[in-house]
């Protein structure tokens, strides 16, 4: 009856999660980490989007709404902290960025 | 459009009042920084000790109010029972303490700004609302308060790289988790339809066979609280973001979040226990790796706050064996169990014991200096022995050693793996509790058999507020230590099941 | 082949090689840029999945206002020159990315993602009104469901979010 | 004695040390270290000695002996007081009140004549290290606190009859230890210190998942409730699987044997009793080792019979190797507190197979030697002590030839070491050999066991001898011991009552046996080996009549010329 | 029946404790020579009263003599150690037995502690000697009186320890003290196998005391074979019980192989050789199997083995006696051999003969060591018969007396040893089987001791003086004795001073003229047609009857015999060679792979030497090795295990946060293969 199956769409959001693990995981600029978190969060609103519409209710959208808030507060706090890093060592790079260890 | 019915919400709202008070006062006290005082004065703790009292009032006035029944509020996202009644008090007293600690440490710091407290308090309220929490969205949310507050107060004292750099770590590593966390709730809703957790104990209660899709959900959910929790493997950020932040922060985080994310998972899995067979075995390894490689690594650190966060770590582990313990539930009288009591019994100890050590450390900075390694602490029973012993003491209560509150705390737990079967873990804890007192020891003979080496350690100025978190800390350990019966009569009342 | 099922494999296909151009890039502009991409095909999908107003929102607040702010801090710090950052061999990126495989072959090899739901709930009036703003309006603010609560949260949510960035960012004699 | 404390006369005994502790911790100030032998006297500048504050250490020190009196004379009273009949189990008992009242933890104490007699040691011997104790110069103030807080924490462990009561007084007791052992021992003092706690706690914490086992299992944390036949949880103990009870016995075993301790777990006891200071290596020696056989004797015996009689020979096994290997061991250590030392693990081998024989003998031997084995090893720390104060060093090479010099100590410590050889007369005949003739009669051990025991007797006279012989006798080997004092009048008052005690019990041992008739009957019932027909239970005034000298048919017959 | 004198038996022992206890407290102060006099006059004292018990015993029914009495003054049982029915109590035995050894204690221990009282008069710890003497006294007065096996090992262990502080009395010598820890220790491996004895008594016999007055005691319940213990009494039982008890007897009778402590025990001052070593204590344990005759009896294996030890070690001393140079030695080894002869009365069964030679070797072995001990003091302290030689005109009281007693340990007739000796032999030639083996061997082991007993007369008193007398002042003694004179440093002047062989004080002749006249005629008691002896101690003896396989005037006869083959043959020798007093040369002796032999007790004791110090120091300080880094490493090895862990793992910790984000994602495969399982587990 769905034109597409849901299933689809929660592949689809695993393997964009994933890939965003990955971006996580080998990436070194604090930024473009963050940035691949933002795409993990969203591959999560994909399937909650997805379940959702599966379901016919309106749930789904509501905690996509929340996420989108809790990304926005993120970046900020995010942001600042980068901002701030920058500011105390003059580098964002997070193999350089390891005075706290053992 | 049927007509929207708001008449519930005062009700709803006195029940959150807790939570409402913190929200005030935080905005009071950016406004009243803005208008009158500037930072300059002792205005803001003053009022956040206010508040937090006022807080604290309400809790008990729902409770005497709702005495021995469950409720919830906002259309059940919200859970009022003994349990987040008991969380809301732990996190007030964890507050309570934090903002004597504060007051203290950002005097000779020279970061006595308000902001401080604004964060502190709704970093509280984040945490409260995850004791709450009846619903994962609203856990989830009060996590990102918490944590949102929290990154900003590790990375507070903005001139200091260490502090950003645990900032960073922090930020990173927890937003990497909570996305875990999410997906973990997506897949739980994709299942239950729903996530509210009474829901989900209801629907899991009538499964039959596993849900693939729920059991990952579920993993995922202990990835993203564990994290939180700092359990191994889980854990990494822990040590670097307590050593970086200072040290007022550290001891609130070390607390509050403990407490939180313990909560959470009391909840939650207390909500999965239909499930108890898929989750025991990850929840079983987490414990026993936290238990065993959080004392083993503690064990070869020279900063004290570092040691504290592995031990920390370790004693996530301890909790983790009552979550492991929580009984499958058919009732629908949950949380009722010497799981849950141990377990908020022993985040309460874990409070006192924790806010005391770092409350030491922060007693030991005076202006300008800041205490870290644990060989400051050489001799100090000569130069201050009242600050020793009450170190000692904390000590020994992290190192579960009678007659200190940590050690009926870890007897409680102790009651409940055997109670629940989870004996094999019980032995662990036991055996892992001997490394921790290895280390706990080593600060112990540090301050009490060595002699002083050159210039003693001198205490803070102004450091009354910290020096009565130091005895109200060293009091509770040691009467909850000799007479538990009290905190543990108001951990049972609300609980017909426990005898 | 119905349209849908080609609409979605084709933006599936640009979602999938834009998340991995944001990873492969070496330009953080140039990822963050793939990232815009990503977010717009997400909220097309939004669209296809009767989402309208998630798919707006997805819009102005990621693709819009999150990503603005990524850019304006990159520029800000002038970290915009590809290879700013040295990277250096090592076992890392090959043990990230099999680990992460392997997380994502053992949810979907169990069928955590790929198999398992109930029979679609949906019916043509949800599929049509379910994502309208109206809908969401009234889910949202109805005090008999669990939103209202959060959606209340939400705004203390944001103002961490502010004092914390101020605390972070503000610089300081 | 007024009727409040008459009333509660065992739990004023257990804290009445506290509260002299509490009365220093607040009531005195922290005396200026006076000059100690490990560091200079602090010179002023025209080469006058600075004068000290002796004052209010004297004071301290004043206080804690005469605290440490009292109780002692509180406990006394126990002793006067106490019912030999047997009636009931336990005396002075206390309680049951409620203390956890959710876990039905009870704080409930009493006693039975072999809590008392260890009672009575840990007062006596604390006041005797209170004593002894005056030289010590450096944080005057902490020590007699922790000795106090120690003495509380001794007694509570001898008379707690709750189980959680009883882990929490075992532990506690390791604190004011530790302490003691790192803050004033030797060189090694913190590697020692740690060890004791470590390994001790080691021991301990799987006891506690026992105890808690016990309680899920049958709702009692009492021992009363959990030996006496027929209470409640008595039947549920029953219930337990035998493998379960195995495991329960073996973890309370675990750390009884680490405390006694039992080969091969005694190896914390030579470092901490090095390291120790003297009084520390006394109560050690005396009190603490104790509560390990008490602990057997109390908790694993009566809650675990069929399980301890099942593992008998393992620990019987275990406690004649350790008689044997520490003797042995003791033999050539260069140092007097190390030979002492292992010479208690010997010692203690006597008691561990006394308990385990399950015999009116072997029981009352291993509880009476316990006592001998306080007093006189007390004793032999006290002069290693005293030696080690004149001369700094307890390298037995240090001396030689040395009782021309100071005879009187050499009289001392020949009765010191000849008690802890065991010759008649001393305490320490009367426990080991009834020890040794319990285990001979006993089916469980048997004369095999007895028999490689006894070597203990001749390997105790080699390294006792020995040491003597090369301490005391000979030629003097190093000048500067001619200038050695003989004991001073504080030392004998320390060492009379001891040597007193050695020929008091040496010689009327029925007088503190008659409290152990009734405790080690009851154990036996507990235990169930109450119907043994051994010949100790025989009665000696049955008469033969003459004419049956017939009976026994194989017999030689005897001419009688 | 009641003993008339019984309210004063606790004198008996109590009068030497007080004099112990006394002289502790008061030593110093009472100082020479009235400490010693106290010490003599309270064993002279507790010997009245010891004759005062023994005539009121004498009087007693000849059948039923035996009393008990209270060791502690106020009479009554009390009770010493009481276990369940376990009982011991300080009471006493009085019968012919202890009443006897009474006598010799304190008779012979009276004349000793006089004699001492000169011996000693130099020395400076005058007062600790007969503190020690008195305590010496007392405890074996408990060995002797005590009514059960438990208070005779008092006594038994008590003499050990006498026995130990007076060897090592001059402890400033470490060969004193070492003799001191050696007598102590090898007796302690004796009374390992008393006590265990003891220990099978009371679980055969379920009681300790010897005998009752109901005649519940276990000798009582031996005699009529039955026991009441857990343990049947079988003749195995018996048989076990009695060597057990043997060993103990080894072992304070110095009996092979326990024997090594004795000769060394010679170390101790000659009035201590004379008492414990020669008259009284190593006979404790002849008197020990004698009193528990009854169980001994029932094993023939036990007999057999007591009597054959005894007989060994009777001739394996005798000959080692024959080469020793050492006056003390000498007299030494007899006394270990002499108590072979014993034990082998013994295990023939002839207890009472046994015991007769326990009383008059009592007599004349102390005789001879306070003959020599004379010699001795007259020597300046030289014990070295080879430089000696010509006494006999110097010190004529001590030679006459050490003359009788030379004839008496020869078995000449009619001195003392000849009837006892004589007795002996002529019950062990009766035993079953091996009888008259035990008789040949014994008679040449006779011929034996007349040879090394006149070898010493000869040495001494016959042959050239071979000294320097005037050098004697010189304090050029051996280094032997470097101690003894250490210990006399004060009083040089007035203890050496005069020079020369001078004869010893009275206090020290008038001990010597007693006992050579009880040497002489003691034996007249227990002579074979009218042994007055053997009816006396019957009471307390339950032993085969004994039947000598020849007619007894045959046997006397024999015996006089070797006596005379052995004095004269060597009395002959040593005339020959009276110059230097040697029989051989130097290089024969050295050649002489016999001699050696002897002279080094054929290398037994270098062997035991070896075995129990090299070999046994060995061993423990392997196993305190093996402690401290096996048993003790592993502890620490286990404990350090948490500090290297540590170490390693906290490199894990590398400050990346990338790899921190590694941990969580293979935390994350972990958790979520973990809890889907039971999913892809099937």
């Amino acid at each position: 009856m769905l034109p597409v199956p849901t299933e689809y769409y929660l592949v689809l959001s695993g393997v964009l999660f994933t890939i965003g693990v990955i971006g996580v995981l080998i990436k070194r600029n604090p930024i473009v980490i963050f940035m691949c978190i933002e795409l993990m969060l969203n591959a999560v609103n994909l399937s909650f989007v997805a379940l959702g519409r599966h379901f016919g209710h309106i749930n789904g959208q509501m905690y996509v709404i929340f996420v989108m808030a809790v990304a926005a507060a993120e970046v900020a706090i995010g942001l600042g902290i980068i901002v701030a890093v920058f500011r105390t060592r003059e580098t964002i790079n997070i193999d350089e960025i390891n005075l706290l260890k053992y | 459009m049927p007509a929207i019915d708001f008449s519930s919400v005062s009700v709803d709202t006195m029940m959150l009042m807790p939570v409402i008070v913190l929200w005030l006062t935080a905005a009071a006290i950016m406004l009243g920084n803005t208008f009158f005082w500037r930072d300059k004065r002792a205005w803001p703790a003053i009022i956040s000790l206010v508040a937090i009292v006022v807080s604290a009032l309400f809790c008990f006035n729902i409770r005497s109010t709702y005495a021995d029944s469950m409720t919830t509020a906002f259309a059940d996202s919200v859970k009022v029972d003994y349990v987040s009644f008991m969380g809301n008090i732990a996190l007030l007293v964890t507050a309570f303490l934090s903002v004597l600690v504060a007051w203290t440490y950002l005097r000779n710091k020279g970061l006595n700004r308000s902001d401080y407290y604004v964060l502190l308090l709704l970093s509280v309220s984040g945490a409260m609302l995850m004791t709450d929490a009846n619903d994962l969205i609203v856990l989830f949310l009060g996590l990102e308060i918490l944590s949102f507050a929290l990154y900003a107060l590790v990375g507070f004292s903005t001139k200091e790289a260490r502090s950003e750099e645990a900032s960073i770590k922090y930020f990173l590593l927890g937003a990497f988790a909570s996305a875990f966390l999410l997906y973990g709730i997506s897949m739980v809703y994709g299942v239950m339809q729903s996530t509210n957790l009474d829901v989900i104990f209801a629907k899991a209660s009538q499964m039959h066979g596993f849900s693939a899709m729920l059991l990952a959900g579920v993993g995922l959910l202990l990835v993203g609280l564990g994290f939180k929790a700092a359990l191994i493997p889980f854990h990494q950020w822990t040590p670097d973001v307590y050593d970086g932040a200072p040290t007022s922060v550290t001891a609130f985080m070390a607390a509050a979040a403990k407490i939180g994310a313990f909560i959470a998972l009391l909840r939650v899995f207390d909500a999965l226990s239909p499930v108890k067979v898929a989750w025991l075995p990850a929840v079983q390894i987490l414990a026993i790796l936290s238990m065993i490689f959080g004392n083993i690594l503690a064990i070869s650190q020279t900063s004290l706050k570092r040691l504290l966060a592995y031990s920390s770590i370790a004693h996530a582990g301890y909790l983790m064996v009552a979550i492991a313990s929580l009984p499958v539930s058919t009732t629908g009288h949950r949380l009722t169990g010497l799981a849950s009591q141990s377990a908020i019994f022993y985040l309460f100890a874990y409070v006192f014991m924790t806010m005391g050590a770092f409350g030491v450390m922060v007693y030991l900075s005076p202006e300008g200096k800041e205490f870290q390694s644990i060989k400051d602490l050489k001799g100090l029973s000569r130069t201050n022995p009242v600050a020793a012993y009450g170190m000692m003491f904390f000590m020994l209560s992290l190192g579960g050693i009678p007659p200190t509150m940590g050690f009926m705390g870890k007897w409680q737990i102790f009651m409940s793996a055997v109670q629940n079967g989870q004996i094999m873990l019980s032995i662990v804890m036991a055996l892992a509790s001997v490394f921790a007192v290895y280390y706990y020891l080593r600060v112990v003979y540090m301050m009490t058999f060595e002699e002083p080496v050159g210039a003693s350690p001198k205490a803070a100025t102004s450091c009354a507020p910290v020096r009565s978190v130091l005895a109200i800390s060293a009091f509770a350990t040691i009467i909850f230590g000799l007479a538990p019966g009290w905190l543990i009569s108001l951990l049972t009342v609300n609980n017909p099941a426990a005898k | 082949m119905n349209w849908e099922l080609l609409f979605f494999w084709m933006l599936a296909t640009v979602s999938i090689g834009s998340a991995l151009a944001v990873v492969a890039n070496k330009n953080p502009v140039r990822s963050a840029l793939f990232l815009v991409t990503n977010f717009f095909v997400l909220a097309l999908f939004y669209l296809t999945l009767s989402a309208q107003f998630v798919a707006l929102v997805q819009v102005i607040v990621y693709a819009g206002a999150i990503m603005v702010l990524f850019l304006f801090v990159i520029m800000l710090l002038n970290l915009g020159a590809p290879e700013s950052l040295r990277e250096r061999g090592g076992l890392q990126a090959p043990v990230a990315i099999v680990l992460a495989l392997s997380f994502l072959i053992a949810i979907s090899g169990a069928g955590a993602i790929s198999s398992g739901l109930p029979k679609s709930a949906a019916t043509a009036a949800s599929l049509e009104k379910g994502g309208e703003v109206e809908a969401i309006g009234h889910a949202l603010f109805n005090p008999g469901l669990p939103w209202l609560f959060a959606f209340e949260v939400t705004s203390i949510l944001l103002l961490v979010g502010v004092v914390g960035a101020i605390v972070l960012a503000k610089r300081r004699a | 004695m007024p009727d409040t404390i008459a009333k509660h006369l065992l739990s004023w005994v257990i804290f009445l040390p506290i509260i002299g502790a509490l009365i220093l911790m607040f009531a005195f100030k922290r005396p200026q270290d006076e000059e100690d032998a490990h560091h200079h006297a602090i010179v002023l500048a025209d080469g006058e000695v600075a004068p000290t504050t002796p004052n209010s250490a004297n004071a301290i020190r004043n206080f804690t002996l005469f605290w440490s009196a009292l109780t002692f004379a509180l406990s006394l009273a126990l002793l006067f007081k106490f019912d030999t009949s047997p009636g009931e189990k336990f005396q002075f008992v206390d309680g049951p009140f409620e203390w956890i009242p959710q876990f039905h933890v009870n704080y409930h104490i009493g006693i039975d004549g072999i809590s008392l007699l260890l009672i009575l040691l840990t007062t006596f011997l604390t006041l005797l290290s209170v004593g002894f104790s005056f030289n010590i110069k450096r944080r005057v103030k902490e020590y007699m606190i922790f000795l106090l807080l120690l003495e509380t924490a001794m007694t509570g462990v001898f008379c707690a009859l709750d189980l959680v009561l009883f882990y929490v007084f075992w532990e506690a007791v390791l604190i004011p230890m530790y302490f003691l052992i790192g803050i004033w021992g030797h060189d090694r003092r913190i590697f020692a210190a740690v060890k004791f706690f470590l390994y001790t706690f080691a021991g301990s914490v799987l006891m506690l998942v026992g105890i808690v086992y016990l309680y899920v299992a049958t709702g009692s944390f009492s021992v009363v409730d959990l030996v006496s036949r027929g209470a409640d949880a008595h039947q549920l103990l029953l219930g337990i699987k035998p493998q379960t009870m195995l495991y329960l016995f073996s973890a309370f075993s675990l750390a009884f044997m680490i405390k006694v301790p039992m080969f091969p777990f005694h190896t914390w006891l030579p470092d901490a009793h090095v390291e120790a200071p003297t009084a520390g290596s006394v109560i050690l020696a005396g009190i603490m080792l104790k509560m390990g056989a008490y602990g057997f004797i109390r908790f694993a015996l009566p809650l675990f019979p069929e399980q301890a009689k099942a593992a008998a020979p393992l620990f019987l096994a275990l406690a004649v190797i350790g008689i044997v290997y520490g003797a042995v061991v003791a033999t050539v250590q260069p140092d007097m507190k190390k030979l002492v030392a292992y010479s208690s693990v010997s010692h203690l081998g006597f008691v561990m197979l006394g308990i385990f024989s399950f015999t009116k003998l072997g029981l009352t031997g291993a509880v009476l030697q316990s006592v001998n084995h306080g007093i006189s090893t007390g004793m032999l720390f006290f002069m290693v002590g005293m030696m080690y104060e004149r001369k700094h060093t307890r390298e037995i090479s240090a001396y030689g030839g040395i009782k021309r010099i100071v005879p009187v100590f050499a009289a001392f410590f020949l009765i010191a070491l000849l008690s802890s050889v065991a010759l008649p007369l001393t305490n320490g005949f009367v426990g080991e050999f009834t020890i040794l003739q319990g285990v001979y009669i006993s089916p469980i051990s048997g004369s095999i066991y007895a028999g490689i025991a006894s070597t203990g007797m001749v390997l105790s006279a080699i390294y006792m001898l020995w040491m003597f012989q090369r301490v005391f006798t000979g030629p003097v080997t190093h000048e500067s011991n001619k200038s050695l004092l003989d004991l001073t009048k504080v030392e004998i008052a320390v060492l009379v009552p001891l040597v007193a005690l050695v020929f008091w019990i040496g010689c009327a041992s029925p007088y503190w046996t008659k409290f152990l008739t009734a405790p080690v009957t009851n154990i036996q019932n507990d235990v169930g080996l109450g119907q043994m027909q051994l010949p100790e239970d025989g009665d000696p005034r049955v008469i033969i009549p003459k004419e049956q000298s017939k009976a026994g048919k194989e017999i030689i017959p005897i001419a009688s010329n | 029946m009641q003993l008339g004198t019984a309210n004063l038996v606790w004198l008996i022992t109590a009068l030497p404790l007080v004099g112990f206890l006394l002289n502790v407290f008061l030593g110093r102060k009472l100082g020479k020579p009235n400490s010693g006099l106290l010490a003599t006059v309270l064993v002279f004292a507790s010997f009245a009263i010891s004759v005062l018990v023994f005539m009121s015993m004498v009087s007693m029914d000849g059948e039923h003599r035996r009393a008990f009495a209270s060791l502690l003054p106020g009479g009554g049982e009390v009770p010493w150690i009481v276990i369940g029915s376990f009982k011991v109590t300080f009471t006493a035995l009085i019968d012919p037995l202890s009443m006897l050894m009474c006598l010799i204690v304190t008779g012979v221990g009276g004349l000793i502690h006089m004699y001492a009282m000169g011996y000693m008069a130099e020395d400076k710890d005058y007062p600790r000697f007969f503190t020690y003497l008195n305590l010496f006294i007392f405890f074996m007065l408990i060995l002797v009186l005590g009514s059960n096996i438990l208070l005779m090992f008092v006594g038994w262990e008590g003499v050990g320890l006498c026995s130990y502080l007076l060897i090592s009395f001059w402890f400033e010598d470490m060969n004193n003290s070492k003799a001191g820890n050696k007598a102590f220790i090898v007796n302690r491996i004796g009374d390992v196998g008393y006590a265990l004895g003891i220990m099978a008594i009371f679980a055969t016999f379920g009681t300790l005391t010897f005998y009752t007055a109901e005649g519940t005691g276990f000798l009582d319940m031996a005699k009529h074979g039955i026991a009441l213990g857990g343990v049947p009494l079988t003749i195995e039982v018996a048989g076990i019980i009695a060597l057990l008890l043997f060993i103990g007897a080894c072992g304070k009778s110095a009996q092979f192989p326990l024997f090594v402590w004795l000769p060394d025990a010679m170390a101790g001052p000659t009035p201590v050789s004379a008492l414990i070593h020669a008259a009284t204590m190593v006979t404790a344990g002849v008197v020990m199997i004698t009193r528990v005759s009854p169980i001994i009896s029932m094993s023939t294996m036990a007999m057999t083995v007591i009597a054959s030890v005894g007989l060994f070690t009777a001739v394996f001393a005798a000959t080692i006696a024959l080469t020793q140079n050492d006056i003390k030695k000498v007299l030494a080894y007899s006394t270990v051999s002499q108590l072979g002869y014993m034990f082998l009365g013994c295990g023939v069964g002839a207890y009472s003969a046994a015991m007769f030679h326990v009383m008059t070797h009592a007599f004349f072995k102390a005789l001879l060591f306070l003959g020599a001990g004379s010699v001795i003091h007259a020597m300046h302290h030289e014990q070295d018969m080879r430089k000696m030689g010509g006494l006999q005109n110097k010190i004529k009281t001590t030679y006459f007396t050490m003359l009788v007693g030379w004839l008496a340990i020869c078995g000449m007739f009619p001195f003392a040893g000849f009837w006892s000796k004589d007795e002996i032999l002529a019950n062990a030639s009766g035993f079953p089987k091996l009888g008259m083996m035990f008789y040949i061997i014994g008679v040449a082991t006779a011929i034996l001791t007349a040879f090394y007993m006149t070898r010493l007369m000869a040495k001494t008193f016959w042959t050239n003086q071979r000294f320097d007398e005037a050098a004697l002042s010189d304090h050029d003694h051996s280094d032997a004795h470097a101690a003894e004179d250490h210990t006399t440093d004060h009083g040089d002047d007035h203890a050496h001073g005069h020079g020369g062989v001078q004869e010893s004080p009275k206090s020290m002749l008038i001990p010597l003229i007693v006992l050579a006249a009880l040497s002489a005629v003691g034996g007249l008691v227990g002579t074979p047609w009218l042994n007055k002896f053997e009816a006396y101690l019957e009471p307390v003896i339950a032993g085969p009857e004994m039947h000598p396989a020849f007619p007894i005037p045959v046997g006397l006869v024999i015996g006089v015999l070797a006596a005379a083959i052995g004095m004269g043959l060597c009395r002959s020798l040593y005339m020959k060679h009276k110059e230097n007093g040697e029989l051989m040369t130097e290089e024969q002796k050295n050649n002489s792979a016999v001699y050696q032999g002897s002279l080094n007790l054929w290398y037994f004791d270098e062997m035991t030497t070896h075995l129990g110090v090299n070999t046994g120091g060995r061993v423990a300080r392997f196993w305190s090795w093996i402690d401290r880094n096996i048993v003790d490493g592993l502890v620490n090895t286990l404990g350090g295990s948490g500090s290297l862990m540590s170490e390693i793992f906290r490199r894990s910790q590398t400050g990346f946060v990338r790899s921190y984000a590694l941990m969580m994602i293979l935390g994350v495969v972990g958790v979520v293969v973990a809890v889907l399982w039971p999913i892809i587990g099937h």
